[in-house]
Parts: structure tokens; C-alpha cells; sequence
């Protein structure tokens, strides 16, 4: 995987390959959420679903510049991006399904998925505490005298207000660990616009009072952003840095499946830009995507999708008479019996 | 359905409150606005309140400590946190500030936090949890966990109006679930805050539950009553702290036996709470040991098979009294 | 003096560790350079250990959420807390992020979070609190609070090669008040954590205590014995969650009394715990009501003559014996 | 009182009478410090003593700048501060004495005392905790229409890596409120130099971040603290918004009184300049001092300090009897026995 080096989030040369992945990965994040709510309407999910439309151009971004190895703490929005990394389609569906044979085997839910072997972090729900925990990985590597592998967390504009989030980009700045934070500034926290989660212009601004670098890009731009996403990673790679990058886009849907979204300011939500039609547009212009390549792909994806779920279907529920409802891993000799 | 939804009547709580007293407000995630929170609470007040309805970056433990100055300058902040889960980030300021003030100042700090609390299916391990155990056990904290619609109501103005810090728990499958056609806010029953309501007479077997269990304590008195001929009295705690311990003691005087239900996890907190109280202030009034029902000893689980026999059950309460009854 | 204090043992355990292997390594305020943390336990190891002692920022939500990656990693991190109550900030990472590992991902998350508990005259609110009740409370961990040097040693190596989360409680006023001049790391008792220990054998009532409360229980055990004729039992809980049941419920089998002495505060946890599990697992044992001894129900007070009075003392153990035993 | 206006942090029009009373607080502080000090060394004083030395110039600006009716939240070295903006010796006294008479009546000690009335917060040991609370004060007098009074709340170089001070500084600056943080970088956390704490160049590089502004001093020189305060307090009277002020210094002992300082750099520390030491010079210099004038005050501080404490030591301890253990404010219905 060819990967930009430039750190000022100009890079154009960034190889037909790679641009060609990162198209592919957002179009395979999107065409699966569009089956999880459709699943989701059909009533076969437990729990919520929250969807990245319009932030798989910048997720998909961070999941192509990784490499096996690297450590990647994904947020909700973030399946173009996991997909990218690479998790399979199966293994998303399992746990949306609820299936025993998923990563959390029915005991955690959706997009808390996760998997320490293929570096993707389980995240617990607390808006900013993956941050500190990709952190410790990368110190842990460094204690061991492992180099090379960097780690990318994901955070939303709203949880750059939590205390968690500031104390993880001060440690990793202060402890020059390579994790680069990717900030979806998707316009929205829940129901509250920017300006109640920020006061500064650009939340890049962050950057220098921690003394790393900021990336900023405009995120429905898939080339812009895998430009940046590009830079930033690289840099931590090679620097050993923190890098911030913050991405503007919108979220083109409600905060989950539950919510409509009707608070969202119409007009902007009209003018938005949607990664997903400006990319094969940009990508044909720029002779990356051949005329109709697109909808093949569509195409292909969407028979992965069919055939993962009917495997994926067939598979067993979790249930209560596969558990022993231990929580610790140690046969503790004084462990009491339930009360 | 046109009856009051306990919903609606933390709504209509809050609504009162903000209108008798201008020194109310709210403050917390996604309150104001057409939105009005992530269980809709709050909806429609900022069109009434305008700017006593603010919204909050997330960032809880601000919004605590911002809770505590306004009620040390006198106001009555109402503070929502979207899940209980979340008043983890904010556990220093509630217990650690909110709880001491009054005792290191001899000044009030009159707040009220409201947390979802408890159990749905899907919730999972970070949307399900209780939170009396871990914010009830500092001293100077208050922890209200209505059950009914009525208490919903009376409870939260109870809750605002008082001088301490109240940790107000609402029990998010009761929202919806729980309505009353009788409820009138003018002829809501004020019990005081800090008295145990009987909700159910019996002689045989107390059973104290509070939130949502009570009416899985309810369900199984149904059950033990028609099948196996048993009649337990069902006290609704209402309070955990201060906790309701004559209303407790006396119960058990009339029947001899405990069984305390509750969703939370089972090592220490209220449960424990009330069984050492009995043992050890009512030893000579019971008949059989007391009995714990609590969740099973894990994090609460995402799939709606393994919640289902992670919490408690009606069942579990009836096998419970059984098994006391029968000693 | 030569004899080993408790803090020497804590140092002595973390050098060991940290020599027999690669993995474990110490992060928190200050504990590195010549100075060595704020109770001076790791002073001389950055010495020795270079790199695997490392500084923190004053930020212990990402300390502990740091540590988590660590040991996700495979690593053993022992994270230094500067004052218990300071963990407070680190609440969310340890019980819901901590604790939850192992039963969500099903892999480890050997991770010991040292906390220096208990007051000291002086220490006042912020810097006197025990942890074990609000950090014990949530399903998935360990909870350890060693009260003799043997135990300091000891149970801090098995709470860092443990696979599970320990919150390691150390007693300040333990640090250097407890010496023994016996001590030998080769030689010392390794009682598995889990059990508890017989720190007095005594027929007629058992008080269990843990910390610095032991010495207090002992101290009572004395008096009861010299005084009174009373032979009480003193246990030493040692290791709080998981909780040594069956050693508590086979002391109350041969004594038929309970006394549990804690410094923590009095509603919920740990003592709580203690007498919910004999009331409701051994109730046909009991020839009397247990009884608790904790401190007062307010914030811990500064001065010394009254926080003399709010914590309880051998005293308080004394009267409540007697009282059980006149039962 | 009169206080500059420009933002710019180069005022020098500061009038006479407020460098005046910059002064003698600095000095105040100073002497009240070292009685402290020689107290507890007599074994007279219940737990800890923490000492501004160094800070003096930094802290007794904000103070001086305040007016009644303001709000400050001071932290552990902000002795100065105090006693500029009222709190009397004798208040002081009566906490690290234990006297039942002081604010606290022996159940907080020392550096936690406050009084509501008076305007300053007790705060609570935890670092980062009070800023909240400073700002939750302003949000209540916005709310009900009282305006015109700022907020000051005092932070060290290592407390702004808490999660806390985050949250705090970040609502400030959304809801517009005029709290004025003041950052005494007095090159040490506990033991740790500021290369453990944070990684920018200057911790004023924070404030663009929150968007707010930022203001900067060498604290060490009495009259530049005074003029940046100054500005910054009167920005935050007039603008309504929050700033960030951070104060060059070193501290001049040891974190507490048992603590030897041992760790720190000794070449720093005798470069450093005293801001008891150049204060005088400077303000001789300036005409705003008469020669000997210091050494009157001195001597008026030190019997006003050997009366107050004459005064405080004849008051009564706090005592358990007199306490009635309640840590409720209500009388509930159901008040449990202590157990
Ligand atoms: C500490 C914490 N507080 C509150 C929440 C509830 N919550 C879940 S998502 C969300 C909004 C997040 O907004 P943002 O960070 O912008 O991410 P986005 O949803 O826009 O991707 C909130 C408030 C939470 N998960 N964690
Ligand atoms: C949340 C929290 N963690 C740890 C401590 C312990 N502690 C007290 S003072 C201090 C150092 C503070 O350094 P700084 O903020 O630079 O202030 P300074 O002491 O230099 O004035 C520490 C770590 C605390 N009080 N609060
Ligand atoms: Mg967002
Ligand atoms: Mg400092």
C-alpha cells in the first residue's frame, strides 16, 4: 500500500491503488449500513444503530493508511473505516445479529464491536475513553522495543468537550506516542449543532496547545481526505508523533436509527455534499474509476452482503446456557457463590 | 392512550417547577430545543423557559461542578445526564463536592441529577446500569428511585425542592410502561421522600423492591398468592438514601421474613444495605434469613436472552419467598 | 530500625516484579527520578528500571485508560493513584472499562491500580477515604487491602501477576507504623488472596476487620480479653472482593457472633456485604445480631480531635462486642 | 480601584494606589506564609502547608484586580491573592489552627478554606474541580439578570492536564461566561517538570483552542502580572468572555512543607528571580515606593499577623461535642440511626 508522506495535506500522488481501496472501502461501508437499516426496520437487530452516511470518505481514509499491525479504535460512525482495516462483512453481521460466533458473542453489542488480534479496540460507550487505551497500547510496544505500528482513534466534535479526550491528547503528546485522532466534525452531537460543543473556529486549533501537529480537511472530499489521513499517519509513523486531523463533512442521517434527525438544519443538509456521489464522480475525472466500474462494484458488494448474511443467519443466538457468567479470568479461591 | 405516562410526569415535574420558581433550570446534553433530551423529557420546555433550559457540551463533570456552583449561589439546577452509565465522569464532583458541602460549608447545594437508570433489552453493559450503590454510599447524597407515576411526579419536585443533593433515578423501561389514568398533579399523593409505601399488603413475607422491580415484586405476589397460596407485602423503597428504615423494620415485624429484589449488581450496596440493617437492628423479628434477589455478578449483557437471566425475575423473587417461607 | 515496614515490603515487591519480569512496568505522578511517588514507594526504582518507571501528567482517567491498553497488550501495568480519593477520576476506565474486559472481549486485563487509602489525623476529606466499596461494587474486580508486611508483600505480588484488574488498597497510616523485623520475601507466607486470615484464634465472638481497622480489632481483642473475659476471633479479610466467605462463615460456625469493624463509611459496601452474607448464608450460626462498627455518616473531618471521634476505635469494637456477646 | 483596560498585556498605566496594594499583598502574603512555615515547624499546625512563595506577585494581581462582589477560586498557593481580596489573617489562622471559630470548624483544613459570602470557594483537593464550580456561579447570576461580576479561578502548569480543567474551560467558552483562569506555571507538578505535564511551548497556546483569548506574563515582574491581570479581568468585566492568563514563575520551596524540593534544578532555582526581592526595586524605581516604605510595611504586617494570631490561638478548637454529624441539610423522614 503506497501511502502520501507530505505532511501538508496537499498530497496529490497518492496511487491509483490506494485511491481505488479507499473508493471501494466507502462504498462497502455504506451499501452495509444501508442492509443493517433496512435489517434494522425489519426489527432483527437488538439494540440501536448508528450510521457513518457521509463520513465513509474520511473513516475509509484512516482504515486504507493503516497497516496489519496498527492499533485502530474505531467510534460509531466508523464501518467504512473497519472494513477498510479489515474486518469482514461476517464478522459485522454476527454481532449486529447477536450470534455467539461474533467477537462480543451476544454480551456486547453492535458498534462496540471489536478484536484485539486484528487491532481494533472493543469500545465501551464513555465518548473519549478509547483514546487513553490505544494510547497504552502503543506504550506498551515501545516498553517491549516494538516500533513501526501507530494507532488511530476516532472521536466526534462533541467529545472533543470530554475530560477524557484532553488528558489522552496530553499524555500522548508529553509521551510522543504515535496515535493519530481523527475528529469526524460531522456538525452535530447528537441533536446539538457546533456551537454547543466548541468555541474556537476549527477544532484543528486544539492541535498546538498540545504541541502536535494538525491535519485539516474537507471530509466529502475522498481525495482530500485520504490526502490528509494519508499525511497525518505516515508522520506518526515516521516521527513517532500525535497528529490531530479533523475532517468536516455532515452526518446525512439521524444520530441512530431511532432518531430522525428533524432538528438538523434543513438547508444545510440540502447543500451537503455526499462522499458517496462526489467520489466516483471525482475518482472518473481523475481516470482512477473507469465509467460504470462503480456500479460493478455495487453490484459485488451487494452479493458479499446477501451471502454473509444468510451464513451469518444460520448461525446460533447467543444464549443464556453457553454462559458461566464469570467475570473474572482468574479461579479466585474465595470466589463467592452468587447470592 | 390518554393516561400519564411516568414520562410524562417527570415532563410535567419539571414543567411546574420551572414556572414556580424562577430559580430552576436545566441544564445537561440535548435538553433544549425541538429535541428535549434522549428520552424526550425535557421536550417543549425551552419553547416555555427559553434560557432556563441550556444545553450542554459533553462533558459531564462540568456539567456537575457547574450544577454545584449555581446551587451554591441558591438556584436549583436539574442536571441530566443522558444514561446513568455516564454519572461515572461526573462521580467526583456528585460525591466528592455535591456531597460534602453542606457538612465542610453549613451551605445548602440544592441539585438535582436525573439518571436513566436500569435495564432494557439491547441496552448492554454501558446503557443498563443502576447507580444507587456507587453515588448512595458517600455521605450527604440523596437517592430517590420512584416507581410510579405518582412518585415520578411528586418525587421530582420533592427532589428540587429540597436543599440537599438528590440523585434522582428513573427508570427508563418504566417511561413508557408505566401509566396512570387517575394521575392529577394537584391530587398526586405526597408522601414524604424518605417513607417506604406499601404497595401491597401480606403476612407472610416482606419483599422490598424499588425502580422496575417493583413490579416484578408485584408479578411474582400475584403468582405466589394464586398458586401457591402465599401473601407477601410489597414495599416500594421509593428512597434509598436516607433509607426508609422504620417503614422496613416494621414490615418485616408483621411477617417474620425478607426477600429483597433488586437489578443491581450483588456486592454490597442497597441490597446488602437492607439485609444488614434487618440482621442486625430486627435480628429478633425474623423467622427465616433474609434473601437477596440481584443480578447475576457479570456486566450487564447486550443480547435480550442473556439480560433476560442476568436480571432478576419475577420468577427469581418467587423462588426466593419459597425458599423463606418454607424454612 | 531495621525491621521491614509495610511501605518497604510495597517497594521490595514492586523491585522484584518489575526484576523477574519484562512486562510489568509502574506508571503515575511522580513516581519516577530520586523522589519516587508521594509516599516515596517507588523511590530508587527508576534507578534500577530505567524506562518502566514512568511520570504521569496529573490526568488519572487516561492513567487508567492507558493501563487498560497495556494490559490488553499483554503487559502488567501498576498504575500509582496519589490519594485513594483521587481515583475517584479514574472511576469510569476501572469499573466499566477495566472490569468489563475480560467478560466482554474474553481476554485479561492484568492491570494493579495501588491506592493509598485510610486517614491519618490532618488528612481531612479529600485525602482519607477508603475505595473498596464504591470500586468493589462493579462486577469483574479484584480487591485487595493487605494490612500486615507479609500481606504487603505478598498480595502485591499476586495482584500483579494476577490476570484480573486489582485495586491494591495500602493503608497510609500502615506505611510506616507497621514493621516487622521477621520479614523475609523468600520466606513469606503466601496465603493465596481469596482467604482470609485467623489473626487471633478466641471462642466467643468473631470480628472481622481489614487495613489498618485489624490493628484496631487486635487492640480491642486485648482489652476484651484482659477486661472482660471476652475471646473474640479476630479476622483479617485481606482480600475484599472476591470476599473470603467460607473463612468468615467457618469462624462465625465455631463463635456465633459477628462483629465487623471497617473505617469506611456506613451505608453499603464491604461491611454491608459482610453482614447480608452471614445473615442471609449462615443466619442458623448466629446466637446474636451482627453487629457494624464504621465511622460516622459525614465527609471524613480534618481536625484530628474530630476526626478521632469519626473514625471508629478499638473502643467502638469493644462496646460492640460486648454488647453481641450480652446479647 | 483602578484597572487597566487594553488587552494587549502591556498596560502600564496602572495608577498608584493599585500598585500599591499589589504590593503590600504580595508582601502580606509573603510574611503570613512565613509564620505558617514557622508554625508548622513548631509541630502547631494539623495537616499540611503549602506555600505561594514565588507566586506571590502573580496571585495577589488577580486578587487586587477582583471587586466585590466577584467570584475567586483559589488553589494552594494563592495566599497573596486571598488577602487582596479580603480574606483577613486572622480567617486564615483559624483554619490552620483547628478553631472551631474559622470557615471550615475544623472539618476542611488549611488551603481549603473559603467562605460563599466573602466570594471565595472552598475547594476541594481534587485539581481542576473548582473551575466548574466558578463558572456554574456565573451561569447563575446570568440567569437571573445580575451582570457586571467576573469569576478568577487559580490552576497550576500540571492541573491543566485534568480532564476537569478541560470541561471547564471548554464551557466557559461556549456559554460565554466570564471566568478568568489563571495559570501559575511555576515550572513544577509535585516533583515533576513541566515536561511530564504538557507538550506545547507555552500553556497559552491553549486558549486559541477554547477560542478565547490568551494572555501571557513574566510573573515574576509585579508590575507586568498586574498589568496582564488587570487586562485580563477587565476583558472578561466587559466582554462577558473567558480568558486564559498563564504566569512565568518558579516556585520558590517545596511542594508542601515536607517536602524538600530536592528534585529541582538547582541552576534554575538560583536564577530565578523573587518577586519579594524586585518588587520593591521596581516600584522604587518607578516612584511608587518611598525608600524604607517596605520595611515599615513589613513591620505593621508582622504585628498585625503577631496580634491576629495572639487573637485566634485564645479562640476554642474544634471539639467533637459540639458537632452534630449531620451531613444532611434537611431533616428527612426517614433519617437512618448510624449503624
Ligand atoms: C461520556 C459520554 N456522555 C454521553 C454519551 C452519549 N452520547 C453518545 S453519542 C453522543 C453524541 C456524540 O457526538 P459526537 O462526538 O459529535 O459524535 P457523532 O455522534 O456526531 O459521530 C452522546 C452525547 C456518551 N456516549 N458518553
Ligand atoms: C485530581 C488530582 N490528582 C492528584 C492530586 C495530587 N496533587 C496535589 S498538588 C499536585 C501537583 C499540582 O501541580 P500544579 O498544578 O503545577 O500546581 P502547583 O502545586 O505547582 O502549584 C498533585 C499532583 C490532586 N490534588 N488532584
Ligand atoms: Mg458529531
Ligand atoms: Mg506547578
Amino acid at each position: 500500500m503506497q501511502a502520501a508522506t507530505s505532511m501538508d495535506s496537499t498530497v496529490t500522488d497518492l496511487g491509483h491503488e490506494l485511491r481505488r481501496t479507499h473508493l471501494r472501502a466507502m462504498l462497502n461501508g455504506r451499501l452495509l449500513e444501508e442492509r443493517l437499516r433496512s435489517l434494522y426496520r425489519q426489527g432483527l437487530i437488538h439494540g440501536g444503530v448508528y450510521l457513518g452516511f457521509g463520513q465513509e470518505a474520511f473513516s475509509a481514509a484512516g482504515g486504507c493508511c493503516l497497516q496489519k499491525g496498527d492499533v485502530f479504535a474505531p467510534l460509531i460512525r466508523d464501518m467504512a473505516g473497519r472494513l477498510a482495516f479489515g474486518e469482514t462483512v461476517e464478522e459485522v453481521l454476527r454481532t449486529y445479529l447477536g450470534k455467539r460466533s461474533g467477537a462480543m458473542r451476544g454480551r456486547d453489542g453492535n458498534i462496540h464491536r471489536g478484536s484485539l488480534e486484528q487491532g481494533i479496540l472493543p469500545m465501551i460507550s464513555h465518548l473519549g475513553a478509547m483514546l487513553p487505551t490505544a494510547a497504552g497500547i502503543l506504550l506498551a510496544r515501545r516498553l517491549r522495543g516494538a516500533s513501526g505500528s501507530v494507532g488511530l482513534a476516532a472521536i466526534g466534535d462533541g467529545a472533543m468537550a470530554c475530560g477524557a479526550t484532553h488528558e489522552a491528547l496530553n499524555a500522548v503528546a508529553v509521551h510522543r506516542l504515535p496515535l493519530v485522532v481523527m475528529v469526524a466534525n460531522n456538525g452535530y452531537s447528537y441533536s446539538s449543532p457546533n456551537s454547543c460543543a466548541f468555541a474556537c473556529d476549527d477544532l484543528v486549533q486544539r492541535a498546538e496547545g498540545y504541541g502536535i501537529p494538525g491535519h485539516h480537511c474537507d471530509a466529502t472530499d475522498p481525495k482530500a481526505a485520504l490526502a490528509t489521513m494519508a499525511g497525518a499517519i505516515t508522520a506518526a509513523r515516521e516521527t513517532g508523533q500525535a497528529q490531530l486531523v479533523v475532517g468536516k463533512l455532515l452526518r446525512l442521517c439521524g444520530h441512530g436509527e431511532h432518531d430522525d434527525g428533524a432538528y438538523m438544519d434543513a438547508a444545510q443538509r440540502e447543500a451537503a455534499r455526499d462522499c458517496l456521489s462526489f467520489g466516483p464522480e471525482q475518482a472518473v475525472a481523475d481516470g482512477i474509476l473507469a465509467a460504470g466500474e462503480w456500479d460493478q462494484w455495487r453490484q459485488v458488494i451487494t452479493t458479499t452482503i446477501d451471502t454473509a448474511l444468510a451464513t451469518v443467519e444460520a448461525e446460533p443466538d447467543a444464549e443464556p446456557a453457553q454462559e458461566d457468567w464469570q467475570a473474572w479470568s482468574e479461579s479466585w479461591p474465595g470466589l463467592e457463590a452468587a447470592p | 392512550m390518554s393516561a400519564t405516562s411516568y414520562a410524562g410526569a417527570l415532563r410535567l415535574a419539571l414543567d411546574h417547577a420551572l414556572r414556580d420558581d424562577d430559580d430552576v433550570f436545566i441544564y445537561g446534553q440535548d435538553v433544549a430545543g425541538s429535541f428535549g433530551g434522549a428520552f424526550k423529557i425535557t421536550k417543549g420546555l425551552s419553547d416555555r423557559y427559553g434560557d432556563r433550559v441550556i444545553n450542554a457540551p459533553i462533558s459531564e463533570d462540568a456539567i456537575a461542578g457547574m450544577a454545584i456552583g449555581a446551587a451554591m449561589e441558591g438556584m436549583r439546577p436539574v442536571i441530566e445526564f443522558q444514561f446513568a452509565d455516564f454519572a461515572t465522569i461526573a462521580f467526583n464532583q456528585l460525591v466528592n463536592h455535591a456531597g460534602t458541602t453542606y457538612w465542610r460549608t453549613g451551605k445548602p447545594c440544592p441539585l438535582t441529577a436525573r439518571l436513566p437508570v436500569g435495564g432494557t433489552p439491547g441496552g448492554g453493559p454501558f446503557h443498563s446500569q443502576m447507580a444507587e450503590a456507587w453515588l448512595g454510599h458517600h455521605p450527604g447524597m440523596v437517592v430517590f428511585a420512584p416507581a410510579t407515576v405518582d412518585d415520578a411526579y411528586c418525587m421530582l419536585r420533592q427532589a428540587i425542592a429540597s436543599n440537599d443533593p438528590v440523585i434522582f433515578c428513573e427508570h427508563k423501561y418504566l417511561y413508557e410502561q408505566v401509566r396512570d389514568d387517575s394521575f392529577n398533579p394537584d391530587l398526586a399523593s405526597a408522601l414524604p421522600a424518605g417513607e417506604a409505601a406499601i404497595r401491597r399488603h401480606g403476612r407472610d413475607c416482606t419483599v422490598v423492591a424499588w425502580s422496575a422491580m417493583l413490579y416484578d415484586a408485584l408479578r411474582a405476589a400475584d403468582v405466589l398468592a394464586r398458586e401457591h397460596g402465599i401473601e407477601i407485602e410489597v414495599i416500594d423503597l421509593r428512597c434509598l438514601r436516607p433509607l426508609p428504615r422504620d417503614g422496613v423494620l416494621g414490615s418485616v415485624s408483621r411477617t417474620g421474613r425478607l426477600v429483597v429484589a433488586s437489578e443491581d449488581f450483588p456486592f454490597g450496596g442497597v441490597a446488602a444495605e437492607l439485609l444488614a440493617l434487618v440482621a442486625q437492628h430486627g435480628f429478633g423479628l425474623l423467622d427465616a434469613p433474609p434473601v437477596r434477589v440481584s443480578s447475576l455478578d457479570t456486566p450487564i449483557p447486550f443480547h435480550p436472552s442473556l439480560w433476560a437471566a442476568h436480571r432478576p425475575q419475577a420468577a427469581d423473587i418467587v423462588a426466593a419467598v419459597i425458599q423463606t417461607v418454607r424454612f
